[in-house]
């Protein structure tokens, strides 16, 4: 049995003093502050994860914080059926990440996309405007869990 | 993963006389089909498609066998759904406005009282038509047709593509 | 002799009303005839799928995660699913991924037919556009036959498929698949080797092998530029593991290579649904954790009736467990991803959904600097660029 | 009777007749809905689907063009802000005018000194080349070159057109047709300079009764020729001008009701004339026929040309605009002047 490729990866990560784990043969995840994440992915992008998939922002108003997750992975053969976490915080107060387009460029229209959904400015993109949402949308950051939509019930009687 | 990785292809850049070639093909093939077109065109107003078992059309209710569960409301997509009340029973109502036709409620139904029908095809002149209280939600629409509408099948045919079928 | 010289640059406004552009504004920057850049202002068609996500149930979202692109829903469809049955841990049927895989490779011919009728119509060539539609038709109507809608086909659902295929669906198939691959012959006639098309499609919007992984690339796309990247043999989903395809792979990486490659895939989809009518396992299409809970007569009338399942009470709000789960397929456009995360509640507390034209908006940015003006549309229509699903 | 007669002699006066009724403007118009009755139709046979249908089912849909007209005659027209209104509606009007102009000039058949109800004008419209009467609007020796004179014309007023809409797109379909119209015009010019070199003549007449189609006589020049054509008159696969994917409707953009209509026109009439100086050139125009009869003759192949044209829609797609300039002066400009030396030796050797 040979060393599973994940396995590699999240050593060389431990190796930078980061919670780094592997959930399955093909999923594994970093936490890191985000003060280094461009580290990581500097790091990431030399073991051989060429590009971003995806960047979540999730919204967590107990702890006012927001979570930001990249999911990377590579096209080369022996990492093409991985996908990376790197997961990092941000507060509402300090609501600034650096921005991982030095590093991939793929990430441009994930960050763009979560600046104007959960309102996190990426410092150093190019291009930090409204890419989905109209000009004029009122209201702040849809994404955030305090921006409700209105529910319906299963019954008309007592509206009515 | 793949074992035998495979080499890149690489189209054929085009050559000056193939070009020419390219052309008239192309010019006969157009002629080709013009001399003998293949059309997959439905005459719609007259003829009309009888949908295949199973399709999922407009949705109907069979009042007494409903059991006001309340599951078909709880599990459509669009809010479509809603339960009233009628005569002390729970009974469902649809609005078609917002309906997407996923059939759910069908499937989710524990008794069989919500049927699709193969009906797709229904023109309301305001929204208020739209919502279906339990007694117009309850009657067919899958009735016969007599009209001057033929009703054909649409059949996957080798040569022609899609073949309309007099629907007998 | 003193020449005044009339400024040749200017803004062009491209849609977002629907020739040139689907649903979205492009910004062109021109200088003269070459486009200096573009901005492109999408969001037209946006859905918010994402917030609605966070506010439904897991059975509602199915029919929402297919809207973005109605043309491939059976791929949005499964995306999503496979999060949803990684989080409630379930195991699907044998059957059920074969019938999961013949109905995605069905979707994704007719998906790419759409794409290279777009693409025609996109280039002037409107028979293209018929045919691609014409013949998209005999595989929308084998999905009709065998899920019950055209194209919002909410056919997946967790734990299995909401219908089994009948022998008149195989016979179908097999009369489509024949048709098919003799049309292909005057396809290649009148549109491939077109030379008006060829012209109009060779050296445009050539995307290198590192630009197409830099600029985050997905699908027939990235193969174009010399990828070997398929989700269905990296990260095997359904019943791909079982069935022996060839992955198109093009060197040129101009929107000739990815018509091309988009063209083979439809041969290689053939191909695919040949094997799966041929050794499609017998057994039960749905897991046996669910048709446990159908009451024994409705199991009787339906589903071994009519090979229709029934959806015991249990979908209607259920709750999963707390968990994250991440999955992907490859969709007719590219690899689409889930992100899912349940906090165990009935809805989930997050769902991210990258769709393949979501990634292609900054690929199609960078291809058009420096083209001509008329090759943005060229560009456009050969990366299959679907408005509805970058917006989501 | 008398008064009769006199009503027959100018009825029946070529300037009038050949311009007005047939094969003229009344014929125009009629070829005019055929033809995009013809084009929507064969696009819908090659395209598995029907084509115009409802509108008169019994003759395929042919009245579709009526309810069409019908429709944009009704619908509103409108007349941008920033424009000025006259030169607006004057626009198309021109575009229109000018490009029927040609067809005075192009001659559609010859008249016998008798036996043809054209007898009468034998010497009016008497052609020394041949020693006959030629059956057009205006006689002239050098109708080659009037005709190609007049046609050059028409790009001009598209250019006027575009610009006066003060659309940027229109502007961008007029830059088009200005490049465009540069390389089409050299291509007929020199296609039809090779024929005259090869039959030693500028009239188109003398050529016709030669009896050698130009097609046999020299087959570059035709292919040239039709190239031309097709560009002049913004067929696929030259639809550049118009492209509406990227440029909505070029210079017609703005147009709207029946001024739209009007900015339609122009093109298949020009693309008609076209045929009918191709067909003269090149397809041995009314020969063995005289009179009215070879008139109807050259009509019916013009009109079998402009549908052979027509037709191109359903083939091909759209080639760029440096793609059609470069396809121009790159290949069919040297080829044009193969021509045009292989039209002077064939001249030499066996037209002389």
């Amino acid at each position: 049995m040979t060393q599973r490729a994940i396995d590699l990866i999240v050593t060389e990560l431990q190796k930078m003093k980061v919670s780094a784990k592997a959930e399955s043969d093909t999923r594994g995840y970093v936490e890191v502050p985000k003060d280094r994440i461009v580290e990581v992915a500097k790091k990431l992008k030399e073991l051989g994860f060429d590009h971003v998939k995806a960047v979540t922002g999730i919204d967590f108003p107990e702890q006012e914080k927001i979570q930001l997750i990249y999911h990377v992975s590579s096209y080369s053969e022996n990492l093409y059926n991985i996908i990376f976490e790197i997961k990092s915080f941000t507060s509402y107060k300090d609501c600034v990440m650096p921005s991982l387009i030095t590093v991939w460029e793929s990430s441009w229209t994930g960050e763009r996309e979560t600046h104007e959904m959960l309102g996190v400015y990426f410092e150093g993109h190019p291009d930090m405007r409204r890419l989905f949402l109209p000009e004029d949308f009122d209201g702040v950051y849809p994404l955030r869990k305090e921006f409700k939509i209105k529910l319906e019930g299963l019954f008309v009687d007592k509206s009515e | 993963m793949d074992s035998v990785k495979k080499e890149p292809k690489e189209y054929k850049k085009e050559n000056p006389i193939g070009l020419f070639g390219d052309h008239l093909n192309a010019i006969a093939t157009g002629l080709k089909y013009f001399a003998k077109p293949q059309r997959i065109t439905l005459k719609y107003p007259e003829e009309s498609i009888r949908l295949p078992t199973g399709y999922r059309g407009l949705i109907r209710l069979y009042k007494d066998v409903c059991i006001g569960c309340t599951l078909c409301a709880m599990i459509c997509p669009a809010d479509a759904m809603k339960m009233m009340t009628q005569e002390g029973k729970k009974l469902p109502i649809i609005n078609y406005g917002r309906c997407v036709f996923c059939g759910f409620c069908v499937d989710i139904c524990p008794v069989d009282a919500l049927k699709e029908t193969g009906v797709h095809d229904v023109a309301f002149s305001n929204r208020r038509d739209l919502i279906f209280d339990p007694d117009k939600f309850n009657k067919n629409y899958d009735v016969p047709f007599t009209g001057v509408v033929r009703k054909v099948r649409a059949e996957v045919d080798e040569k022609k593509g899609i073949r309309y079928v007099p629907d007998s | 002799m003193d020449v005044e010289v009339v400024p040749v640059t200017g803004e062009l406004n491209v849609g977002p009303q629907h020739p040139g552009s689907g649903h979205m504004r492009i910004l062109v920057k021109l200088s003269g005839d070459i486009v200096d850049d573009v901005e492109l202002d999408v969001g037209y068609v946006h859905r918010a799928v994402e917030k609605l996500g966070e506010n439904r149930n897991y059975m509602h979202l199915i029919p929402l995660v297919e809207r973005p692109a109605i043309l491939d829903s059976v791929h949005m469809n499964m995306g999503y699913v496979m999060a949803v049955e990684k989080i409630i841990n379930v195991d699907v049927p044998e059957r059920a991924l074969y019938l999961r895989s013949f109905a995605a490779e069905v979707n994704r011919i007719a998906s790419h037919f759409y794409g290279i009728g777009i693409l025609g119509i996109f280039l002037g060539h409107s028979t293209s556009f018929m045919w691609g539609f014409g013949d998209r038709e005999i595989w929308v109507h084998i999905l009709e036959a065998l899920t019950g809608a055209r194209v919002t086909n909410s056919y997946v659902i967790p734990g299995g498929v909401r219908r089994d295929i009948s022998p008149s669906i195989i016979e179908m198939t097999k009369k489509a698949i024949s048709y098919t691959r003799r049309k292909l012959n005057d396809w290649k006639k009148i549109f491939f080797n077109n030379p008006t098309i060829r012209a109009r499609l060779e050296n445009v919007g050539v995307m290198t092998k590192d630009q197409a992984i830099a600029w985050g690339a997905v699908g027939p796309n990235l193969r174009a530029s010399g990828v070997y990247f398929d989700v269905r043999k990296a990260e095997p989903y359904a019943a791909y593991s079982k069935l022996d395809f060839d992955i198109p792979v093009y060197k040129e990486g101009d929107g000739y290579a990815r018509s091309m490659v988009r063209l083979e895939e439809i041969e290689q989809s053939m191909r695919i649904l040949e094997q799966i009518i041929k050794d499609i396992p017998q057994g039960p299409i749905l897991s046996e954790r669910f048709l446990k809970q159908i009451p024994p007569t409705r199991m009787k009338k339906w589903v071994e009736g009519q090979g229709r399942i029934v959806l015991p009470g249990y979908y209607a709000s259920f709750r999963p467990p707390k968990g994250e789960a991440t999955s992907r397929v490859e969709a007719g456009r590219g690899e689409l991803m889930y992100y899912v995360m349940s906090d165990g509640s009935a809805k989930p507390y997050r769902l991210r959904m990258i769709t393949p034209s979501y990634r292609l908006i900054y690929v199609f940015k960078n291809l058009c600097k420096g083209v001509r003006y008329a090759d943005v549309v060229s560009i456009y229509g050969s990366l299959d660029y679907f408005p509805p699903e970058a917006d989501r | 009777m008398d008064f009769i007669s006199i009503l027959r002699f100018y009825f029946f006066y070529p300037s009038f007749f050949d311009i007005i009724i047939f094969p003229g403007l009344i014929l125009f118009a009629v070829i005019l809905l055929t033809a995009i009755w013809f084009e929507r139709k064969a696009a819908a046979r090659v395209q598995m689907r029907v084509g115009p249908y409802y509108a008169s089912k019994r003759s395929g849909g042919f009245l579709q063009l009526v309810a069409d007209a019908l429709k944009f005659v009704f619908s509103e027209m409108i007349i941008p802000d920033q424009v000025n209104p006259t030169l607006f509606v004057l626009a198309p009007a021109l575009l229109l005018m000018i490009s029927i102009l040609p067809f005075a000039v192009v001659p559609v058949s010859i008249i016998p000194k008798s036996g043809s109800i054209f007898s009468p004008y034998f010497h009016d419209f008497y052609d020394p080349n041949i020693g006959m009467g030629v059956l057009s609007g205006f006689f002239t020796q050098y109708n080659l070159v009037l005709v190609l004179a007049l046609e050059a014309i028409y790009p001009i007023f598209i250019i006027f057109m575009g610009w006066v809409t003060n659309n940027r797109f229109a502007i961008l379909g007029s830059v088009r047709e200005t490049m465009l119209s540069v390389s089409y015009d050299v291509l007929i010019f020199m296609a039809t300079v090779s024929l005259a070199l090869e039959f030693h003549t500028l009239d188109i007449a003398q050529i016709v009764q030669r009896g050698i189609p130009g097609i046999l006589a020299n087959p570059f020049a035709a292919l040239v020729f039709f190239i031309g054509m097709l560009i002049g008159s913004s067929r696929f696969p030259f639809d550049i001008v118009e492209a509406e994917t990227e440029l909505v409707v070029g210079p017609a953009t703005e147009y709207s009701g029946f001024l739209f209509v009007i900015t339609m026109a122009p093109a298949y009439i020009g693309n008609f004339i076209y045929s009918f100086i191709f067909v003269d050139l090149f397809l041995g125009g009314w020969l063995p026929f005289t009179g009215l009869p070879g008139a109807a003759y050259t009509a019916l192949k013009a009109v079998i040309v402009l549908f052979f044209s027509v037709f191109m829609r359903s083939v091909y797609g759209r080639y760029r605009l440096d793609q059609a300039l470069r396809g121009s002066w790159k290949y069919l400009f040297p080829l044009s002047l193969f021509a045009l030396i292989f039209g002077m030796v064939v001249g030499f050797l066996w037209i002389a």
